[in-house]
């Protein structure tokens, strides 16, 4: 990190009297906790999909040993056979650490703290310092969460939901520990989450550059947005949950012990309350930054903006009232069971809207496929499949037969692997040059692209079937059951699926590596894309820009009529375009 | 290998079924569409030298087509689930002569209580629970209870005939799932939740827990046996012997 | 950290055009909108365990002494007004008024910790527990003479001690943060009738915390 | 709060063992031995069957139905699977070393074997699984830290080791909820458990007077009183009566 920041340094002539640690551990500069997020989400990116290896083995395999497993100590599998207790443990952390401390941070994280204030003309966040504190203690909680591994009896067992009583009672589970450390994990987490949030929804509504009103800012910063107010008011209620779970480890409180009259069902309501606005959390982000990249491939206008913000905005209001469905089963009134079908089903229609302006974008348009457009397109045709997979379960009678199965399994993952994670490579590819002035490498990036595409269809896709045919969820060894027997030929066609997936990571790996030190320099604007911060320096320098760009369009203007070229800059000043009128100035 | 969903052993399974096929059909016109569209655009619009992109808005016309669309297939689809949920869920919907079982789960064992010739199970309690000579912690002072069978891992019921299972669990949660029956129903501690079935093809089958619950998940398996009204008191009048428990 | 990295944190340049709200104010009504679901997860939890659960729940005033908290809960509402004050005066430009004032918010606030803790010490020592009742204690008693229902003595400790900690926990950080602003901004004359960010932000949170103890009084002390 | 009173208890009970004049030193010979017999009477109430029907794999071991061995009353009127073990009387300072061997409990057949026994502490426990099949083994100490541990397939085997004195800690699995063991975690070498003849020998004990304790599942503690010079055996006889 340090090279590449040096020569994010070198790069430009900015005043900066910063000290070393200043600059790039305790830094407060919005890009440097970006990036610290970005590598710090890639390590549990890495580290999850670890996880999920040792799974598809064992899946395949069940009680097999495992290659290399004999680097695993006695407690997790003596003589490289995986046991329950460690199968259970990977389970839990490859969910807990995707979700939380990949996908979200990768999101949420990385893309809001580096791209909010880049994206509205921002010199830095409103609150520098708690953007800082925000790192750092999702850096503590991650350490913690990772570190929950190597405790006596491992880390939790409790599947990432940590259903109560089982993830409450030691006696229960096995894992006293690390179920505690899991709880403490997430309070920091949720902490880290609540000061990131408030301050990115202070900076978008105080900090925008003139002329940025509402209606023109890029819809990614829209999504951010909103998705900081969805994490601003979900996640303290996952902090209050994960409170009353700790207490209820160490101090033996009884809110979930029916034999003190605690409820059970309580912490599921309490987490998916959490948990349904967490699910758009982990896609919102994604949806915006992909109608960065569809409309810059395309060289054409985001198809329906205005719908575009309200679909957002709508996906995350319906987003509060959805939570029970997954609670279908879970023995909660089935009266409720209803309204939540109906309203789970309604998130259908924003989410169509989406599918369909992204299409309507592309339509006529002037498709340049590089690396970023590429995984647009991915994210679109799998996000389709994975919001269409969602009417099944939404669907009260049907859900009763596949929840909890590999149907289930298969959804999730095409939302938030075909979705938010192709997204993410997306992202990083496109703004890439923008954190580390290199580009990354355009052939290994269509190389990496085109296997991922091709082994996570085949991993997650045959994942529908299993479940059709009723594969439970969370199966140590399915061959336990005569007829999931049947099904073990597809489970290891996954898993051979799923390790060339992984493997096919390594090129991105070292592609992301190899070019922050040897990648081609990049220009200013190396995509031509319009937002502003394509109008400061590859690397951007500390501070953004020296004088605050003026704006005078909206985002998306490529090939517009009467411009030169086909993109026009959103700080472009055409004869025609009039200076925005300033208020006096409010903040300070 | 298995492409398709399970054969189909209860009452509800058909309509279930015919709901799963319906979404099918109507997502998979969607998906085709989509996807079909993709590559169209993607072959039709590419990058050639001296193109240039229609420069374009939107259209509210036609965000408001495919707005209405998904939201009207939306509220049919809900309406006509609703309907078969209620059947299935309701608060209601237990058949009046439905046939009650005890369906008792623990880490990592199901423990299955038949009503003996009364037709009445038991009152049990929690506290009463004991490993081994009472596993479902059956009230000795009931009466009801007296002639009651209790069976791990076996759960026999007669073909064509509504059963309903009163769920129980002694520690963690767990989940009462039939594939074929389709009917899968969280057991939590601390509540009685009863959820019905009627089995339609004699045969035996498998009752998995499907909501994880420890090291033993996996292996929390019963074998669900449907039998004939004759088989299944053939069925009783044996066990009950083996147990030493009255016959009628 | 030092004095020279502190500065180096500042946000080095002039703020931007928004709302006719200034950041620091605008990010606390954010992190209050924040705590108001926090608190709602741990006073929902409560009521759904209070009224869904089978039997009846301990009268008040058996565990819980009412009069000291309803003493404490004065306190803090003073504290509060006091708080208004310091605002008031310094908006008005009174520097020795505005000390004065914050100072009686902190002793406020600091006393209503300070009787919290002597609560939770007399309660643990008469048996009360965060997991209910002790063996062989004082309330054990009264529980086995039915005085205090047996069934649900387990919940009213769990969700007492959370929320009435939780609460305790936001008052005390209050009071550092004031504490903070007495020693560093206040003592030193860095407020003025055209900056005094600080009072009205710390206010707001203040305020908003003496609201949590209202609702948390009446709901656990009274009902 | 449990954890917390329990650690209390051993702390009181260590610092009554630490006031207690200081014994004689003790010498290295073989020491006394005591011998006995634990005798059953009235009639042997009926274990419970257990149904294997559902574990194929173990019901195969059995030509006959299984059944818990709850109250195993030998053929000779005596009861088995009796935990006898000098409960004080012992110098308060003295250290007895560990052994190296194992102590070794099979998981054969969805049952236990043995069902009750005893080990040091530090001494250790090789947990063995004979069986096919998943067994998970979950030890309730309340004074050692409890262990829940699974063993999915044949030939494997877990060695664990206790780290205080405990009697009894139980053990059991639950896949198969009839599996039940007993263990007597003990400081010291002088434990026993009485066998299929009903008998149980303590050897090596120096001379001294000791209470011994004899523990049943399903019958619970007696006591007797021996005195031994050192060298010479004693008898201690026990008596279970049917309930």
């Amino acid at each position: 990190m340090t090279t590449v920041a040096a020569t994010a340094q070198a790069a430009h002539a900015h005043h900066d009297d910063r000290s070393f640690i200043q600059k790039y551990i305790f830094s407060t500069d919005h890009k440097i906790i970006g990036i610290q997020f970005l590598f710090l989400s890639l390590f549990f990116l890495m580290v999850g999909g670890l996880l999920a290896m040792q799974i598809r083995w064992q899946l395949a395999y069940p009680g097999k040993p495992m290659p290399l497993g004999n680097l695993l100590p006695e407690t997790m599998a003596p003589g490289g056979v995986l046991l329950p207790e460690y199968y259970l443990q990977l389970v839990t952390m490859h969910g807990t650490f995707m979700v939380f401390f990949a996908i979200m941070l990768l999101l949420v994280g990385v893309y809001a703290n580096f791209l909010i204030p880049l994206k509205i003309g921002a010199h830095d966040m409103a609150f520098p310092r708690i953007n800082m504190a925000s790192f750092w203690s999702a850096f503590a909680s991650g350490i913690v969460m990772l570190m929950s591994l190597f405790v006596p009896e491992g880390s939790s067992r409790a599947g990432w939901t940590m259903y109560v009583p089982l993830s409450a009672r030691h006696d229960y589970s096995g894992a006293e520990f690390g179920q505690e450390m899991w709880s403490i994990s997430i309070i920091l987490f949720g902490l880290s989450s609540i000061l990131g949030s408030l301050n990115y929804i202070t900076t978008v509504i105080n900090n925008r550059a003139a002329g940025m009103t509402w209606f023109r800012m890029p819809l990614s910063v829209w999504a951010l947005f909103i998705t900081a107010i969805l994490g601003l008011l979900a996640v303290p209620v996952l902090a209050g949950a994960a409170i009353m779970l700790l207490f209820e480890q160490i101090l033996g409180t009884h809110f979930f012990d029916p034999a003190y009259g605690g409820q059970p069902i309580l912490w599921q309501h309490l987490f998916w309350f959490f948990g349904h606005p967490e699910v758009y959390i982990l896609i919102l982000p994604a949806m915006g930054m992909v109608s960065e990249l569809i409309a810059n491939g395309s060289r054409k206008p985001i198809f329906g903006y205005h719908s575009m913000v309200f679909a957002i905005a709508g996906i995350a209001f319906l987003g509060w009232i959805v939570w029970g469905h997954h609670m279908f089963v879970s023995g909660m009134n089935p009266t409720l069971g209803s309204t939540f079908m109906v309203s789970t089903l309604l998130i259908a229609v924003p989410s169509a809207i989406k599918v369909f302006n992204w299409m309507g974008t592309m339509w006529r348009g002037n498709l340049r496929f590089h690396v970023p457009m590429l995984h647009g397109v991915a994210f679109v045709a799998m996000f389709t499949i994975g919001g269409l997979s969602g009417i099944f379960m939404a669907a009260t009678p049907v859900d009763m037969f596949i929840h909890d199965t590999y149907f289930i399994v298969a959804h999730l993952h095409y939302v938030l692997f075909g979705g938010s994670l192709f997204a993410i490579f997306g992202g990083i590819v496109f703004w890439y040059p923008k954190m580390f002035g290199r580009m990354m490498n355009e052939t290994w990036g269509k190389i990496h692209f085109w296997l991922t595409f091709i082994f996570y269809n085949g991993t997650f896709f045959p994942m529908h079937i299993i479940g059709m045919a009723g594969h439970m969820r969370r199966l140590y060894d399915p061959t336990i059951y005569d007829f999931l027997k049947p099904m073990q030929p597809m489970n290891e066609f996954i898993s051979i699926c799923a390790f060339l997936l992984y493997g096919s990571q390594i090129i991105f790996f070292v592609n992301f590596w190899w070019s922050m030190f040897k990648g081609k320099k990049a220009s200013q604007n190396p995509w031509n894309d319009n937002g502003l911060e394509w109008t400061t320096p590859s690397p951007a320098p500390h501070g953004n820009w020296d004088t605050l760009p003026t704006v005078y369009r909206g985002p998306y203007e490529f090939s517009a009529p009467g411009a030169s070229e086909d993109y026009l800059p959103q700080n472009r000043k055409l004869p025609t375009d009039r200076d925005p009128v300033l208020s006096p100035a409010a903040g300070h | 290998m298995h492409w398709w969903l399970p054969p189909q052993g209860s009452t509800f399974a058909p309509d279930i079924d015919y709901m799963f096929t319906a979404i099918l059909v109507i997502t998979g016109i969607t998906f085709v569409g989509v996807e079909l569209g993709l590559l169209w655009f993607i072959f039709a619009y590419r990058e050639r030298p001296g193109r240039k992109a229609f420069y374009t808005h939107g259209s509210t016309k036609a965000e408001i087509i495919w707005t209405a669309i998904p939201a009207v297939t939306m509220v049919i689809m809900g309406i006509a689930s609703n309907g078969l949920w209620v059947k299935i869920k309701g608060r209601n919907s237990v058949p009046a002569n439905a046939y009650p079982i005890g369906v008792h789960a623990k880490q990592f064992e199901w423990w299955f209580t038949y009503p003996g010739p009364d037709g009445k199970l038991g009152r049990t309690s929690p506290a009463l629970v004991a490993k081994t000579t009472n596993p479902t912690g059956l009230d000795p002072d009931d009466p009801a209870g007296h002639d009651d069978l209790v069976v791990r891992n076996q759960m026999h019921v007669p073909v064509g005939r509504p059963v309903v299972a009163y769920l129980t669990a002694e520690d963690v949660i767990h989940s009462f799932y039939v594939p074929e029956f389709r009917v899968r129903q969280d057991v939590v501690p601390g509540m009685e939740i009863k959820s019905w079935f009627e089995a339609t093809v004699p045969g035996t089958y498998e009752l998995g827990c499907s909501q994880l619950c420890g090291l033993g998940h996996y292996k929390m398996r019963a074998v669900v046996t449907v039998h004939t009204q004759e088989d299944y008191d053939a069925w009783m009048q044996r066990t009950a012997k083996e147990k030493g428990e009255p016959t009628s | 950290m030092s004095q020279a990295m502190a500065g180096a944190m500042q946000p080095p340049f002039p703020a931007e055009r928004g709302i006719e709200v200034y950041n620091k104010k605008l990010g606390m009504w954010i992190f209050l909108a924040s705590e108001v679901m926090f608190f709602a997860a741990l006073i929902g939890s409560y009521v759904i365990l209070r009224f869904g659960a089978t039997g009846a729940w301990a009268k008040p005033g058996i565990v819980l002494s009412i009069q000291i908290t309803a003493f404490n809960t004065f306190l803090l509402i003073c504290s509060s007004v006091s708080m208004v004050k310091a605002y008031a005066a310094i908006q008005d430009g009174y520097q020795d008024k505005m000390k004065f004032w914050l100072l009686m918010t902190i002793l406020g606030g600091a006393c209503f910790v300070g009787i919290q803790v002597y609560e939770y010490i007399h309660l643990v020592e008469h048996g009360f527990l965060p997991s209910g009742v002790r063996e062989g204690s004082h309330l054990a008693e009264l529980v086995e003479n039915g005085t205090l229902p047996a069934a649900t003595m387990g919940l009213y400790g769990s969700t007492f001690f959370t929320m009435t900690g939780f609460h305790g926990f936001h008052v005390t950080c209050g009071v550092i943060s004031m504490l903070y602003l007495y020693l560093f901004k206040a003592l030193p004359g860095k407020y003025s009738p055209q900056d005094f960010g600080g009072i009205e932000v710390v206010g707001l949170y203040w305020h908003f915390v003496d609201l949590v103890w209202i609702i948390l009084f009446t709901i656990v002390y009274l009902v | 709060m449990r954890r917390l009173s329990s650690v209390a208890a051993v702390a009181a009970g260590l610092l009554v063992l630490a006031l207690r004049p200081a014994p004689a030193p003790r010498s290295t010979f073989a020491g006394s031995t005591v011998t006995g017999k634990v005798k059953f009477v009235g009639k042997a109430p009926a274990n419970p069957a257990i149904d294997m029907s559902e574990e194929p794999k173990c019901k195969a071991k059995y030509t006959t139905t299984p059944h818990e061995e709850i109250v195993s009353v030998n053929k000779n009127g005596t009861l088995g699977n009796v935990f006898v073990y000098v409960k004080t009387g012992l110098p308060a300072d003295a250290k007895y070393p560990a052994p190296a061997t194992p102590v070794v409990i099979d998981q054969n057949g969805c049952t236990y074997h043995p069902r009750t026994f005893g080990i040091m502490v530090g001494q250790n426990l090789e947990i063995k699984n004979s069986d096919p099949l998943l067994h998970n083994i979950k030890a309730m100490g309340k004074k050692n830290r409890p262990f829940n541990i699974s063993q999915p397939n044949a030939g494997m085997t877990t060695i664990r080791t206790f780290t205080t004195a405990e009697v009894i800690l139980p053990v059991e699995c639950n896949v198969h909820g009839w599996m039940h063991a007993f263990v007597g975690v003990l400081p010291h070498p002088f434990f026993a458990t009485s066998g299929a003849d009903g008998s149980f020998s303590i050897t090596g004990l120096p001379a001294g007077t000791y209470t011994l304790e004899a523990w049943h599942e399903k019958y619970g503690v007696q006591s007797a009183t021996v005195t031994v010079t050192g060298s010479d055996s004693k008898t201690a006889d026990f008596t279970y009566t049917a309930k």
